[in-house]
């Protein structure tokens, strides 16, 4: 049993049958990574996954608690995480203030009416907020407004943002797209860094295979909606089915 | 001090004593000087400074901290009159029940409002709210008369008899606290100088302080700072756990709640209730109050109250035959020509004037008077780069393209 | 069934001067992302081109009649045209009563130059700006427009009727069978409806059928990557605004023997036409035109004696109650583009 | 419980003061009433006398506003010896001699109601306390009025109301310190019945649009309780809002109706509106019963004939006074006003200029700027020579009485003001009512007391 167990997941949009009969587990403590070409439907599932969309049929649990109908913060506050492509930080806030917020979530649930508290005496938060900036060696950029840290440093701030709240599920969507060598690097360095101090599950959905033969302990191939096979990185590569699905889209 | 930053204790304490020293402030000019017409001094104009102050601080918890931008608040304030004046007459003319009464029934309101019409977001919500006002003021001007007073409105009158007031048979009653009228004045003459302190002033300013007092607490309280994040990235907000709705609606109801107190205090401080105080261009008033003076700055609507109430009460009392003693003293043709020119802008032109007033701020000072100020800050300290102040923050938020 | 018929009819003219303010609005919006609170004042300043032409029309120069006298008992100064001394009293009066036809041509003109000159000197500067500034610049641009007419031609409505031969009206309940004088409808509403089809069609055309439409088109969907194409959309979007103008000022000009025009005529209609757009979906030229239309039905069903006597009050507030039904129903209006002004 | 406290500063305003830095704290409360030398609000002193003329200068009656403002510059000008003296001359009240009020220098404020009663309260406190006016006059809407006459009540100045024609200003609303020279809703009806009886015949089915709010109830329930005495039937009433601009959905259905004549309970932009659109509909060219349709407006003001244009002439309603009366009052106020200004007044300025006069002379009469004096001064009074033949204060209300005009658009007209022309002049005994009259609020309706303030 997984921590995160789909069964028979489908969904439609109009015409199109976007997911269809999708079983995945994702074991715990481990990094499963989903990949395919354009248009297999991996966003749609992931959407599915976090409640933005509700799939038509089919089931998806989280620790043996269903997903379904919860809304994104319900399912934020059972452990589960999301990365996005382009990283979604609140721009206007300082970077200090992105990392306090998700700390406020964690502590106090999805509404607390603190309007008279001071920020300032929050110590514990802030102790927190300003551990996992120097643990993601931002610190010094605490006090930056996010819009002007660059698009590595976001990344980054992001990262923290969902780590500061001890998620069971981290789920990355394309982590490293539209990065340069450099900063992907940098990005797996700093994923591999928290999968061994922490107790994480990650879901990871990538093009680029080189991020995910570094970090995947299984990977699912989905094509057109349905999953195609669900191997170790060691059998994927070569695969006939994957590279009959990619038509060498991709670099296997 | 009282669980603020230096910084917000500093400007605090200066809001404070501008509002309890306004009477020497706003009286600037000797009684019998040409400048007099200047004076914004007495009991009304000070009133409605701070009363519209209360208004656009309520406003700007919504509209500067959530960008949720509401154009149907007017509708609050007149609720919160109808309420206050109901208190009055049926139960007390001690503006305390009246006021608390004002901000309940307000509450109340915005509670609907809010939870209908925050289901959509950007100009969607907007058009809510302004449809909800619109049916009150129309509603309020025509079939409710008989809670409304209509057209004519509510006062007191001699047939009012609060149940808890004594008054003598065909005594109207006034509103007062525990026995203090409301229009009560001490007045002060030094030389040339004439300063009135009234005491609904100083009612409706501890009010406002009290307001400005609790704005800055929520501004700088978590729940602040979930509102930024609201304005910021409602998406991530979600995906962090929190549901942006319940802050959305409390950002609304509070600041309904500000109304409804300005709303009260308006009652309070002259015992009369129209419902033209619903009409949109009342709600527009304060969205400009707070775009003037700067969005999202603790201080800034402040500010643009007192200028657009400034202009309305004494730019429109200024007559031609008051710019002709001005410039009495020039040779009769350029006293023709400086009144000729003049004319258009002052007395029944002073829509005119507040209309470039709005277009030249806008154009030259983005973030409103509260940039205008820190303009001119900047040029006594430009050395001191690092002396960014708490209202600067804010106003630098205000990103070009949104 | 007639008080129906009546009233749809009713409804329809109403909703095409909704829907003709309306257009211009999410023209101006659609294309150039500027929530303009100008766009009344623009209607009105067309429909003064209509008052303007009149006034140029009845130029007069001063007749001395001995054999009345004023108020005063002074001798009686007759106001005679110049029109009448160049045409002859019968064709001059002629001239002048036709003065509202005139002003389209007169209006097209002017108010492509104030369109052109708004968006250059003003407008242009605030793309990038906050909705909240551009909602203050333009408000403002409105009350001093306004302002400025009131100086010349005062706060009093000023009558412009239609010209004789278009006054009254015709028994629209006779040509289809009814009894007589059960549906009645004034000849020149039929033309302002007329009128009101052939502009919004002739828009819609324009932009569907021309390359510069194409372009403008394309523009409000995605205006970056027009712009990376090499065309100076910029240009283009400076015609739009100009078009819009024209568009409004034509709706004003075709509405003054509606109603006598005055200054604040554009405030009115401000707030209206923000509803409209908003019902119909911002960004949605045919959405405006529909809750145009739609608002005008029902606000004229909801006029009726019967309809007011089940619910009083009903027609002070159908228009506002429609609009937070449908937007409830309808998050992004009738046919609005997610993602638009949602944020 | 201490007294209103409107300051005093028409004391320190006119009063030469010592200079230097002498502090003169002075405390106002009940006490103040024993001070004999001032014992009301902003009574005067030194050698002027302020008054507070507070009209809509922003807004859709912008125009009347500058009418009333001109006629109380005028009223100022004569008062104080300048021009030809106007009225002055022909005032059955010989008190006013151009040496001001009670010998001091009137001079005057201005301020913008915007037709809103916050702001025209604002304006006027803003007189009170900031300048010192000991008067409070004009408006040009009921509502205006009624929310300004509740201030001065408070605050122990009078109030001589502009151009207000609601039942309420001087019905269910009435106060002590308020006072109407302006006829009103039941007045109009009164005097249009007959004449409307006399015109179009006694079995006429009449259908009402009214503006919805307290105006146009109180002038349609005139309007139809005096025609319905006539043999009038009402068809139907139906109530339009403030706010609409086009009549179309409202006058359409009238002939559908069965009705042969429509009543506008409209004034100012609505009447212009809906009498233009219901022309338009070319409903005075149909045939309903057997009798030509008939349209009727109850309130005519020269300024709203002006902005209907042709669409008046024909159209009977009724007006409180029109320059082309030749009485001697009316005949020198056009004289004096015309010669000033170039045009004739309309009603608005001419009401206002004989409030101004009237207060004025009652002040003199009195010996006394106290409030309380005026009332005791202008109650009861009779007059004549303004314009309206003999006419009564009366004290029950603070209402005027006096003859009422009913007018007719004319056809012909020679100008741009000569619009109207008189067709009959209704008696003051025709329009008068009892003062607890049921549409003038009962006998709950109370003056009050009047109050000085201090």
């Amino acid at each position: 049993m997984g921590i995160l167990e789909i069964k028979n997941v489908g969904k439609r949009f109009g015409g199109l049958q976007a997911l269809s009969d999708v079983n995945l587990s994702v074991a715990e403590n481990t990094v499963h990574a989903i990949i395919g070409p354009n248009g297999a439907g991996k966003s749609t599932l992931l959407n599915c996954l976090v409640g933005k969309l509700i799939p038509d049929t089919g089931s998806v649990t989280f620790q043996g608690q269903s997903l379904l109908g919860r809304k994104p913060h319900e399912i934020n506050q059972l452990g589960v995480s999301r990365v996005f492509q382009t990283p979604e930080i609140f721009a206007d806030l300082t970077v200090l203030e992105n990392v306090m917020i998700p700390c406020f979530a964690h502590r106090d649930g999805a509404f607390q009416m603190n309007a008279l508290r001071g920020v300032r005496s929050e110590t514990d938060i802030r102790q927190k907020a300003e551990q996992i900036l120097e643990d993601v060696s931002m610190l010094e950029k605490e006090n930056m407004q996010a819009s002007s840290l660059s698009r590595g440093d976001k990344r980054r701030l992001e990262m923290a943002m969902c780590l500061v709240q001890d998620p069971k599920l981290l789920l990355l969507d394309e982590p490293t797209a539209g990065m340069a060598r450099a900063d992907t690097n940098n990005t797996i360095d700093l994923l591999k860094e928290i999968k061994d101090k922490r107790d994480i599950t990650m879901a990871i959905i990538e093009h680029d295979m080189h991020v995910v033969f570094s970090l995947a302990e299984r990977i699912t191939v989905l094509a057109q909606g349905t999953p195609l096979v669900e191997e170790t990185p060691e059998n994927i590569k070569g695969h006939p089915k994957v590279r009959e699905a990619y038509l060498g889209e991709a670099q296997v | 001090m009282f669980g603020l930053s230096t910084k917000d204790t500093t400007l605090l304490l200066f809001v404070a004593a501008l509002t309890l020293l306004a009477p020497f402030l706003l009286n600037p000019f000797p009684e019998n000087s040409a400048m007099a017409q200047f004076n914004a001094g007495y009991p009304d104009l000070m009133q409605r400074f701070v009363i519209f102050g209360t208004f656009a601080i309520g406003f700007n918890i919504l509209f500067g901290l959530t960008g949720y931008l509401s154009f149907g608040h007017a509708a609050f304030l007149g609720v919160g009159s109808y309420g206050a004046i109901w208190m009055m007459k049926l139960l007390t003319l001690n503006v305390i029940p009246a006021i608390i009464m004002g901000v309940i029934f307000a509450g109340l309101f915005a509670l609907l409002v809010g939870y209908i019409s925050l289901r959509r977001s950007g100009i969607y919500f907007s058009i809510l709210t302004l449809a909800f006002a619109q049916m009150s003021y129309a509603l309020a001007y025509s079939v409710l008369t008989p809670i409304t007073g209509g057209e004519t409105g509510l006062q007191l009158k001699a047939t009012d008899t609060p149940l808890l007031s004594n008054l003598a048979p065909g005594e109207i009653g006034r509103a007062n606290l525990f026995g203090v009228d409301m229009r009560s004045s001490y007045e002060l003459v030094i030389g040339d100088w004439l300063f009135t302190f009234n005491a609904g002033y100083y009612i409706a300013a501890v009010c406002m302080l009290i307001g400005f007092y609790i704005s800055i607490r929520i501004f700088r309280s978590p729940f602040g700072m979930m509102l930024r994040a609201v304005k910021s990235n409602q998406q991530r907000m979600n995906y962090t756990g929190l549901n942006s709705k319940p802050y959305t609606l409390a950002a609304f109801v509070i600041s309904g709640m500000y109304a409804g107190l300005a709303g009260g205090l308006m009652v309070a401080m002259d015992t009369q209730v129209g419902p033209e105080r619903m009409f949109w261009t009342a709600s527009g008033e304060v969205v400009l109050m707070a775009i003037l003076g700067g969005v999202g700055t603790l201080i800034g609507p402040v500010l643009g109250a007192g200028m657009i109430k400034y202009m309305e009460n004494i730019l429109s009392k200024i007559n031609d035959a008051i710019l002709h003693q001005w410039f009495a003293f020039m040779p009769d043709g350029i006293e023709n020509l400086l009144v000729a020119i003049f004319h258009p802008f002052i007395g029944k032109g002073w829509h005119l004037t507040l209309g470039m007033l709005f277009m030249l701020i806008v154009i030259f000072l983005p973030g409103g008077l509260v940039e205008g100020g820190q303009r001119i800050g900047r040029i006594f300290r430009r050395r001191d780069r690092k002396a960014d102040s708490v209202e600067s923050d804010a106003a630098k938020q205000r990103k070009p393209a949104e | 069934m007639e008080a129906i018929i009546l009233q749809i009819l009713n409804g329809l003219d109403k909703g095409s001067a909704y829907a003709l303010i309306a257009l211009g609005l999410t023209l101006i919006f659609g294309t150039l992302g500027v929530v303009n609170f100008a766009h009344g004042a623009l209607f009105m300043i067309g429909a003064f081109c209509a008052v303007t032409l009149q006034r140029i029309l009845s130029l007069s120069y001063e007749v001395v009649d001995d054999t009345r006298t004023d108020f005063l008992g002074n001798p009686l100064k007759v106001d005679v045209p110049y029109v009448n001394g160049w045409f002859g009293p019968e064709m001059g009066q002629t001239i002048i009563e036709w003065s509202v036809p005139l002003a389209i041509l007169f209006a097209i003109p002017v108010m492509m130059f104030v369109g052109y000159a708004m968006e250059r000197g003003l407008i242009k500067h605030f793309y990038k700006r906050p909705h909240a500034d551009q909602i203050l610049v333009t408000f403002g641009l409105a009350i001093v427009l306004q302002e400025v007419i009131k100086a010349f031609y005062g706060a009093n409505p000023i009558p412009t009727p239609a010209p004789p031969a278009f006054t009254g009206s015709f028994d629209f309940g006779a040509l289809i069978g009814f009894d007589p004088n059960q549906i009645i409808y004034p000849y020149w509403r039929l033309i302002y409806f007329t009128f009101a089809a052939f502009v919004i069609t002739a828009v819609f055309a324009f932009l569907q059928f021309t390359t510069f439409g194409m372009v403008v088109r394309a523009g409000m969907a995605d205006r970056e990557t027009v712009g990376l194409l090499g065309i100076d959309i910029d240009k283009r979007f400076t015609m739009m605004f100009a078009i819009a103008a024209v568009v409004a000022g034509l709706a004003g000009v075709m509405y003054t023997p509606i109603n006598s025009p005055n200054y604040h005529m554009g405030m009115d209609f401000l707030v209206l036409s923000f509803v409209v757009v908003v019902v119909g979906g911002m960004g949605s030229l045919p959405g405006a035109v529909l809750a145009g239309f739609v608002l005008g039905i029902l606000e004229s069903f909801a006029s009726m004696a019967e309809v007011i006597d089940i619910i009083p009050g009903i027609n002070q507030i159908i228009i506002y109650l429609v609009a937070i039904i449908i937007l409830l129903t309808r998050p992004r209006g009738l046919m609005g583009r997610r993602g638009v002004m949602e944020d | 419980m201490s007294k209103s406290n409107f300051t005093r500063r028409g004391v320190l305003k006119t009063s030469v003061l010592a200079g230097g830095a002498l502090a003169v704290p002075t405390i106002f409360d009940g006490s103040v009433w024993a001070d004999g030398h001032t014992g009301f609000t902003n009574a005067p002193e030194g050698g002027t006398v302020t008054l507070g003329f507070n009209v809509p200068q922003s807004g859709p009656y912008a125009d009347e506003g500058a009418d009333e403002l001109r006629a109380y510059e005028l009223a100022v000008e004569h008062l104080n010896g300048g021009g030809d003296g106007g009225m002055l001359n022909t005032f059955t009240s010989k008190t006013l001699d151009g040496t001001g009020i009670n010998g001091k220098k009137v001079e005057y404020v201005t301020g913008d109601t915007q037709t809103k009663s916050d702001a025209a309260r604002a304006s006027a406190r803003s007189m009170i306390e900031k300048d010192g006016a000991i008067m409070i006059t004009g408006g040009s809407s009921s509502g205006v009025a009624v929310a300004v006459q509740a201030l001065c009540q408070e605050a122990g100045v009078i109030f001589m109301a502009g151009l207000t024609h609601s039942n309420d200003t001087t019905g269910k609303d009435r106060k002590a310190n308020g006072f109407r020279h302006f006829f009103n809703s039941y007045m109009s009806g009164a005097a249009l019945a007959p004449v409307l009886a006399a015109n179009y015949g006694t079995d006429r089915k009449a259908y009402h649009l009214t503006a919805d709010y307290n105006w146009g109830y109180t002038t349609e329930e005139a309007v139809r309780s005096s025609t319905e005495a006539m043999g009038w039937e009402t068809v139907n009433a139906v109530k339009t809002p403030l706010t609409q601009t086009d009549f179309s959905s409202y006058i359409a259905p009238v002939l559908q109706s069965g009705a042969d004549t429509l009543i506008l309970n409209h004034y100012g932009g609505n009447m212009v509106n809906s009498l233009t659109n219901a022309v338009q509909f070319g409903l005075r060219d149909k045939q309903v019963n057997g009798k030509d349709f008939q349209i009727v407006v109850p309130l005519y003001s020269r300024l709203m004939a002006k902005g209907a244009g042709a669409n008046v002439k024909g159209i009977f309603g009724s007006t409180n006074w029109h320059w082309s009366l030749t009485d001697e009052g009316s005949k020198a106020f056009v004289k004096s006003f015309g010669t000033k200004y170039g045009f004739p007044p309309s009603q608005a300025a001419h009401t206002c200029y004989v409030q101004t006069l009237l207060y004025a002379d009652a002040v003199n009469r009195a010996g006394s700027f106290n409030p309380c004096a005026v009332v005791e001064a202008l109650e009861g009074y009779e007059f004549d020579g303004l314009g309206n033949g003999p006419t009564l204060y009366r004290a029950d209300d603070h209402q005027c009485f006096k003859d009422v005009l009913v007018v007719k658009g004319k056809e012909n007209p020679t100008s741009e003001f000569d619009l109207l022309e008189i067709v009959e002049i209704t008696p003051r005994a025709q329009v008068e009512y009892a003062p607890d009259h049921p549409q003038m609020g009962g006998a709950a309706a109370t003056l009050g007391t009047c109050n000085p303030g201090a």
